[in-house]
């Protein structure tokens, strides 16, 4: 326990105590409990279920998890080195690599960090379409998690393929929209780069009335699967105070049982607006964290009518935002979104030059990852891996 | 199964004019550090605090806390039953290198002053700021953030993983790009870039290597630094 | 005396021989089910084809499997050789030798054995399975009590050693883990 | 319980598979190289130039201002501008790119290259079978390669081009009547000052820039 | 001419060694049948991947392999011709005499357990007195083969998948082999041929007497198929090789054919266990009703071969994997228990008879067991579905 003078420090909670120096040995060969009875086995940057280049140094006492050490940086390309070298626009389409399924709330998020920096109001319009967008990001994000979830535990790709499907038909709505299907670039400082097509509304709207469908369908395929309870329920349990202290966001923080929902918190874009429930869990465990995800996304498509039906007519740029010569006065800036994994936040200092002179991003996938080791230890390597596919990570925001 | 019913179907947005096109910043407030700094002053003997404000239209001003006393003010903070910062959003370092300013001042006698331009050197520090919410009373952010004498030899700084579990992934991002060295830190090794590797990339006076792999395009200048490096390789050998 | 009744014990033999000999633990136990396997080709060919089926349905699929087990569980991992001869193999091939040459003489003992060419008529299954059930009942119920609390003892003392791994009972945190591994 | 989840789970797919045959809702896929979805308006793949008119290098819109080769996140255009000038469509003498290349490797389809762009001279392809063997050379994109008319373009961004062409119009048409009136300033400024020369000056040739002009809409 | 197509193998295979010795007559025989059991069921598994394939991609609305041939319906034929051409690459460290041999100490046992199926009338390649325990015994040498790639291509997933592989095989071994001890107790022989014919219909019957039509006989099928998706490390049960976690299980280290042999071993290994089920439950070459008899009986049995294999495919097309002592669990606190249920059920439904009586008797008796031991498997885990509430706003 380290030092700190002052009286009120007290003794850290639970959740908040610093790890013993064991918790942090490396390998199986460092440590004591080595009787040759351990296997160390590296998994990743190469294996089927760590969703990228992602590697876990994982100890096992015949399947079950002793320690496991998550190692990091294979696709680190220091984004934030890029990024402020550039300008505050040229950074923009860098966000869409971050987490390359959402990058419509990753463009918002940037966008809102941008226009808190320079004072930029946002249209109404704008704001509409920031809230469609995002929303639809978090249909298609939630449901290729469950696919991949399911996918780690052994589904022969059939709730994944399912997934696929409707986000399909999401992708094409953003193909029509932003230009791409995944690396929309659609968002600037102060509003959205360009209108909707004609007839696009109407096309969002056919996704969204069939959507609960589909919903319906995986519910009926998975969420009552003996299979899929037995290998969820009681796996990975998170508690309630080691997630808060660990900064845990998003749906697995939920799944914890705290009310946290930026939507609902900081109440940005216009989410003050639109009626809408947050779903908590009482376990905590991997169940709970994939039901988090599947509720959730009946929310989001009641977010999505709200927005269809009173979307209005208007401009979709702040006519003072510009895109040549952007200079934000200096100063530094916080803005931070509910984005699908949690929360997605942008931190800039402008120094006044064209160029961000620091350019921060806070990425929940790799801060979830702070808890990844204490929900494994004493499961098995399958859980290991059904525990990761649920904390739910990009590795393009993790080594960004 | 449980709450499959669609609840959001049913309303209907509130369609007032007026609500519209204003933008709700967070709505709690904090105190001021007015009002914190005497407790903390009681808690924590010693303890400097100073406001560094913010002139981004947003102003979220943030607190500047001397590293002896930034671990106890953390748990202040944390533990604090008004304040309750239960979490710790965002960790990050910012790099002020050493930076010559020119500042107008006045000398001469009095009353015969005039105004001279003078070079002052600002020395280069590193700075590491954490963004702390209340989770359980929902206000936030505070910016805390702490500074090191130096960018050369005294770069350490007191971890604060024993406050909030989850700076030990980003201090040590810090301690990987920016070279901050935090004591009492479970696990200060190397996040992103890998083992053995010597420089901090985040800082502002990083070189990049010449050698990294490099994919060759035309009218690249990587390229021809590469292949200068090569034909300097083979030279030699 | 068929070509292949020689295939099947130089088969037997060769995997002993090398059951015994080779360095590797593991080559070993699988010479050995050479061996099983070549010994229940004999029973075979001699027409008791319940006795060699069940022969490779134990022997194979299951003791050998136990042997690997074993070697795998008892042994550290990395040390798959066996570093140096075994310096007692002089009592083992007494009692080894003493053990063979009493079977040998129980066999050479048994009168009219070269005068069998043609094997005798087997019992059926259906008669083995009757006599087991009528003349030898109470023999295999003692075999199978035996078996079966031999079958639980071990149960026991696998729960006992795996206590303090518990699978079921929610995770551990990293501290509890140290501190019950310490 | 019981295995009830697992049947329900077997009638799912089970649907899924007899419902592929009949609803062509589940079964999205496209086979594509026979198969073939119409181009979204609004997809983009990597940029052209526009140029209008017939000829490449006489109509290029491009003045070679660098603007988006400063912007290019990825950086992947490089420019040299020309040493002499051109007269552009106001016939306004202006540079052109003498060296425009794009990188299609690097290039990561952005579009911000076409945001920052003043003259409206670059704009983005939905041109995506690109593939080629040559890993360096044929994805480096020369301004010949680049360079598309303008008929392209309405062609393929049909609602953005008839904007861009009207404004075109509009400036030309302006830019003709300020010509104009510029040239009877001067004819005045010429009958003031030597009346006997009138009909010459009367019968000056429309400015330079109208030749290079008359592909503008096509 | 029904009874010509019923007999047409048979009498070619009679045709074709008539003119030999007396003395070597079986033994070709045996070597054509070998011969023809290894082209038909090759040319089956061929055609089961590129079935399955298909199917799976169906269900998860793909259209699957659609490329070579027609309907994409040689794609079996380019994957064989992958596989042969690929490199045959073996780890430096490996054992190189095991890594080779294992994948044929896997192959061939598998393709002896083809010769005691009963594929036909008078179409079995060797009628053993005991052909059920010599299907069993092949099929249990199959574990050392598993164990042997697992072992010696010295990677530390192969053992991790080579070890759950014995283990899990093991453990389903018993209610394999339980679940048929009923019908060997009621049929009172080891035979497949003389279990199938037991199974025919009698005399002035409508109905065939599979086994399968009894209560102790479904619950017996289930439990004998259940065990043989264990067996053959088919979904749910494909921990040895569940790709989401140990990437590829004991044969991770095998490329070029040796993969290809053991993932040729792993379908014949289905359909020796489902053509054993046929045989056992489903009434074998038999025809389910009386009326049906003319038509050829290899048919039938190929036919019902068929249907399991599509089982075999819908259940992987829809289940996530089991966990390892989940999979412990099920196989000796579920069905080995409720294998030995079975057990007196059929002999009380030996002397109950096949009439109502028998089936008061029996089908409380199985159902009983069947949810209590669910119940108490599932329960202990304190698996249930859940509410979930919602934050106040």
């Amino acid at each position: 326990m380290p030092s700190h003078g002052g009286a009120t420090a007290k003794v850290p909670t639970e959740a908040g105590a610093p790890r013993g120096p064991d918790a942090y040995r490396l390998t199986a060969g460092d440590n004591e409990y080595d009787d040759g009875s351990l296997l160390e086995i590296s998994m990743g940057p190469q294996h089927p279920s760590t969703h990228g280049v992602f590697r876990m140094d994982v100890v096992l006492d015949g399947e079950t998890v002793v320690k496991l050490k998550p190692v990091f940086g294979y696709l680190h390309r220091n984004h934030e080195k890029i990024a402020e070298s550039a300008s505050y626009l040229a950074a923009m389409p860098y966000t869409d690599r971050l987490d390359y399924f959402c990058s419509l709330t990753n463009n918002w998020a940037y966008a809102l960090a941008v226009e808190k920096l320079a004072g930029l109001q946002v249209p109404e319009r704008a704001e509409f379409l920031r809230v469609i967008t995002a929303e639809l990001t978090r249909l298609q994000n939630h449901v290729c998690l469950a696919g991949f979830l399911m996918q780690d535990m052994g589904a022969s790709g059939t709730p994944l393929m399912y997934g696929f499907r409707e986000r399909e038909k999401i992708l094409d709505l953003f193909e029509a929209l932003t230009g791409a299907r995944m690396m929309c670039n659609y968002m600037r400082f102060g509003g959205c780069r360009c209108d909707t097509p004609p007839g696009w509304l109407e096309e969002v709207r056919k996704v969204v009335d069939r959507f609960p469908r589909f919903l319906d369908e995986f519910e009926n395929l998975l969420s009552s699967n003996e299979i899929l309870m037995a290998r969820t329920q009681g796996i990975g349990v998170l508690t309630r105070d080691l997630a808060i202290n660990a900064g845990i966001t998003g749906p697995v923080l939920r799944s914890c049982g705290v009310d946290y929902d930026l939507r609902k918190v900081d109440g940005y874009g216009l989410y003050p607006k639109f009626q809408f429930r947050v779903p908590l869990g009482d376990h905590g465990d991997t169940y709970d964290r994939y039901m988090m995800r599947i509720l959730e996304m009946r929310e989001s498509l009641g977010i999505l009518r709200q927005a269809l039906d009173a979307i209005p007519e208007g401009p979709i740029l702040d006519p003072k935002s510009k895109l040549r010569g952007f200079r934000p006065k200096p100063g530094e800036a916080y803005g931070r979104i509910e984005a699908p994994k949690g929360e997605l936040g942008f931190y800039l200092i402008s120094d006044g030059s064209p160029n961000p002179y620091r350019y921060r991003i806070r990425p929940p996938s790799l801060i979830n990852l702070t808890v990844l080791e204490d929900l494994c230890l004493g499961h098995n390597v399958a859980d290991t891996v059904t525990i990761l596919g649920s904390i739910d990570i990009v590795l393009g925001e993790v080594d960004r | 199964m449980a709450a499959t019913g669609d609840s959001a179907a049913g309303h209907r947005l509130n369609l007032d004019p007026n609500e519209f096109g204003t933008t709700s910043e967070s709505s709690a407030s904090v105190e001021t550090l007015e009002q914190i700094l005497p407790r903390m002053k009681v808690a924590i003997p010693g303890v400097t605090f100073e406001v560094v404000p913010n002139s981004a239209p947003g102003a979220e001003p943030s607190w500047l806390v001397d590293r002896e006393h930034a671990l106890s003010a953390a748990f202040f903070l944390r533990d604090d039953s008004t304040l309750r910062l239960d979490y710790c959003s965002n960790v990050t370092g910012v790099d002020w290198p050493e930076r010559t300013i020119k500042v107008k001042v006045r000398k001469g006698e009095p009353g015969a002053e005039k105004e001279v331009e003078e070079t002052r050197v600002v020395p280069g520090y590193l700075e590491v700021v954490y963004h702390l919410y209340s989770m359980a009373a929902k206000h936030g952010p505070v910016v805390l953030r702490v500074r090191t004498p130096g960018r050369g030899n005294d770069v350490s700084l007191p971890s604060l993983t024993p406050v909030w579990r989850s700076c030990e992934l980003q201090e040590r991002e810090v301690y990987d790009l920016f070279g901050v060295h935090f004591e009492n830190h479970p696990d200060l090794r190397r996040l992103l870039m890998w083992e053995g590797f010597k420089d901090h990339p985040m800082r502002k006076d990083y070189v990049p290597p010449d050698d990294y792999e490099y994919e060759p395009t035309p009218h690249d200048e990587i390229l021809e630094k590469a292949q200068a490096r090569l034909a300097r390789r083979e030279a030699s050998s | 005396m068929s070509p292949i009744f020689y295939f099947l014990a130089m088969l037997t033999l060769g995997g002993a021989v090398a059951a015994m000999s080779l360095r590797n633990p593991v080559h070993c136990a699988l010479s050995l089910v050479v061996t099983f396997v070549g010994l229940a080709g004999v029973y075979l060919g001699l027409g008791a084809h319940f006795l060699g089926l069940s022969q490779v349905l134990v022997y194979v699929g299951a003791v050998a499997i136990l042997l690997v087990f074993v070697l795998l569980l008892t042994r550290g991992s990395g040390k798959d050789e066996f570093d140096e001869r075994p310096d007692r193999w002089w009592p083992a091939l007494g009692v080894g030798g003493g053990l063979g040459g009493v079977l040998i003489a129980v066999v050479l003992a048994q009168p009219g054995l070269a005068l069998r060419t043609a094997p005798p008529e087997l019992p059926t299954v259906r008669a083995l399975g009757e006599s087991l059930m009528t003349d030898f009942v109470l023999p295999l119920q003692v075999v199978g009590v035996l078996l079966t609390a031999a079958l639980i003892g071990a149960a026991v003392l696998a729960l006992s050693d795996r206590r303090r791994t518990p699978q079921d009972s929610g995770p551990v945190t990293s501290r509890e883990e140290g501190e019950t591994r310490r | 319980m019981l295995g009830i989840g697992l049947i329900k789970g077997l009638a799912e797919t089970g649907r899924n598979f007899v419902g592929s045959y009949l609803d062509p809702d589940r079964l999205v896929t496209v086979e594509y190289p026979e198969e073939r979805l119409p181009v979204k308006e609004n997809f983009r793949q990597f940029p052209f130039l526009v140029f209008d008119g017939e000829k490449a290098d006489i109509g290029l819109r491009c003045v070679a201002c660098q603007i988006c080769e400063k912007e290019c996140p990825p950086q992947c255009i490089y420019i040299e501008k020309s040493k002499d000038k051109k007269p552009d469509h106001l016939g306004k003498p202006q540079f052109y790119p003498a060296v425009f290349d794009i990188d299609i490797s690097v290039c990561m389809s952005c579009q911000i290259c076409v945001e920052v762009c003043p003259f409206d001279a670059i704009k983005m392809d939905q041109q995506f079978e690109l593939s080629t063997a040559d890993r360096f050379r044929g994805l480096l994109l020369t301004r010949d390669r680049l360079a598309k008319p303008n008929s392209h373009f309405q062609a393929i961004h049909p609602r953005d081009a008839a904007e861009i062409d009207m404004r075109r119009v509009d400036e030309r048409a302006k830019a003709e009547a300020k010509a104009k009136a510029d040239a009877e300033a001067k004819a005045k400024q010429a009958t003031a000052a030597a009346p006997g020369a009138t009909k010459a000056v009367a019968s000056t040739p429309k400015p330079a820039a109208a030749p290079a002009n008359e592909g503008a809409i096509s | 001419m029904a009874a010509t197509l019923d007999q047409l193998f048979v009498q070619l295979l009679h045709g074709m060694t008539a003119p030999l010795p007396e003395a070597i007559r079986p033994w070709v025989a045996l070597a054509i049948s070998l011969g023809a059991i290894l082209a038909v069921f090759g040319l089956c598994f061929g055609i089961t991947t590129v079935c399955e394939r298909k199917a799976i991609a169906r269900m998860q609305n793909r259209l699957g392999p659609n490329r070579v041939g027609p309907y994409g319906f040689l794609q079996f034929a380019a994957d064989g011709i992958k596989t042969l051409t690929k490199e045959d690459i073996v780890p430096r460290t490996a054992d190189q005499v095991v890594h080779f041999l294992a994948p044929l100490a896997l192959l061939v046992p598998v393709v002896l357990t083809f010769l005691v199926l009963p594929f036909g009338r008078n179409m079995t390649a060797m009628d053993l007195e005991v052909g059920l325990l010599f299907f069993f015994a092949a099929g249990a040498s199959t574990e050392l083969a598993v164990f042997m790639a697992g072992w010696s291509s010295r990677n530390k997933y192969s053992l991790l998948g080579a070890m759950r592989a014995i283990a899990q095989m093991l453990s389903y071994e018993l209610p394999f082999i339980l679940s048929t001890i009923g019908v060997v107790m009621i049929t009172g022989a080891l035979s497949t041929t003389k279990i199938v014919e037991a199974q025919a219909a009698a005399p002035g019957e409508w109905l065939a007497r599979w086994h399968v039509f009894t209560p102790w006989g479904l619950a017996a099928f289930l439990l004998f198929l259940i065990a043989a998706f264990a067996e053959s490390n088919r979904s749910p049960f494909d921990l040895p090789e569940g790709e989401s976690e140990i990437v590829a299980g004991y044969f991770i280290e095998y490329s070029g054919f040796k993969f290809a042999l053991f993932f040729m071993a792993e379908y014949l290994g289905m359909f020796s266990s489902s053509g054993m089920a046929v045989t056992l439950f489903l009434g074998g070459w038999t025809a389910p009703f009386a009326f049906l008899d003319w038509v050829p009986s290899w048919m039938w049995f190929f036919g019902k071969l068929g249907v399991l294999i599509a089982l075999f495919i819908w259940v992987r097309g829809t289940t996530p994997r089991l966990r390892m002592d989940q999979l412990m669990d099920f196989a000796w606190k579920f069905m080995l228990p409720l294998a030995l249920i079975i057990l007196p059920t059929a002999a009380i439904w030996h002397y109950a008879g096949r009439g109502w009586l028998g089936w008061l008797v029996t089908a409380p008796i199985v159902v009983g067991a069947y949810v209590l031991l669910g119940r108490s498997l599932v329960g202990r885990r304190r698996i249930r579905q859940r509410s979930y509430r919602y934050a106040a706003t």
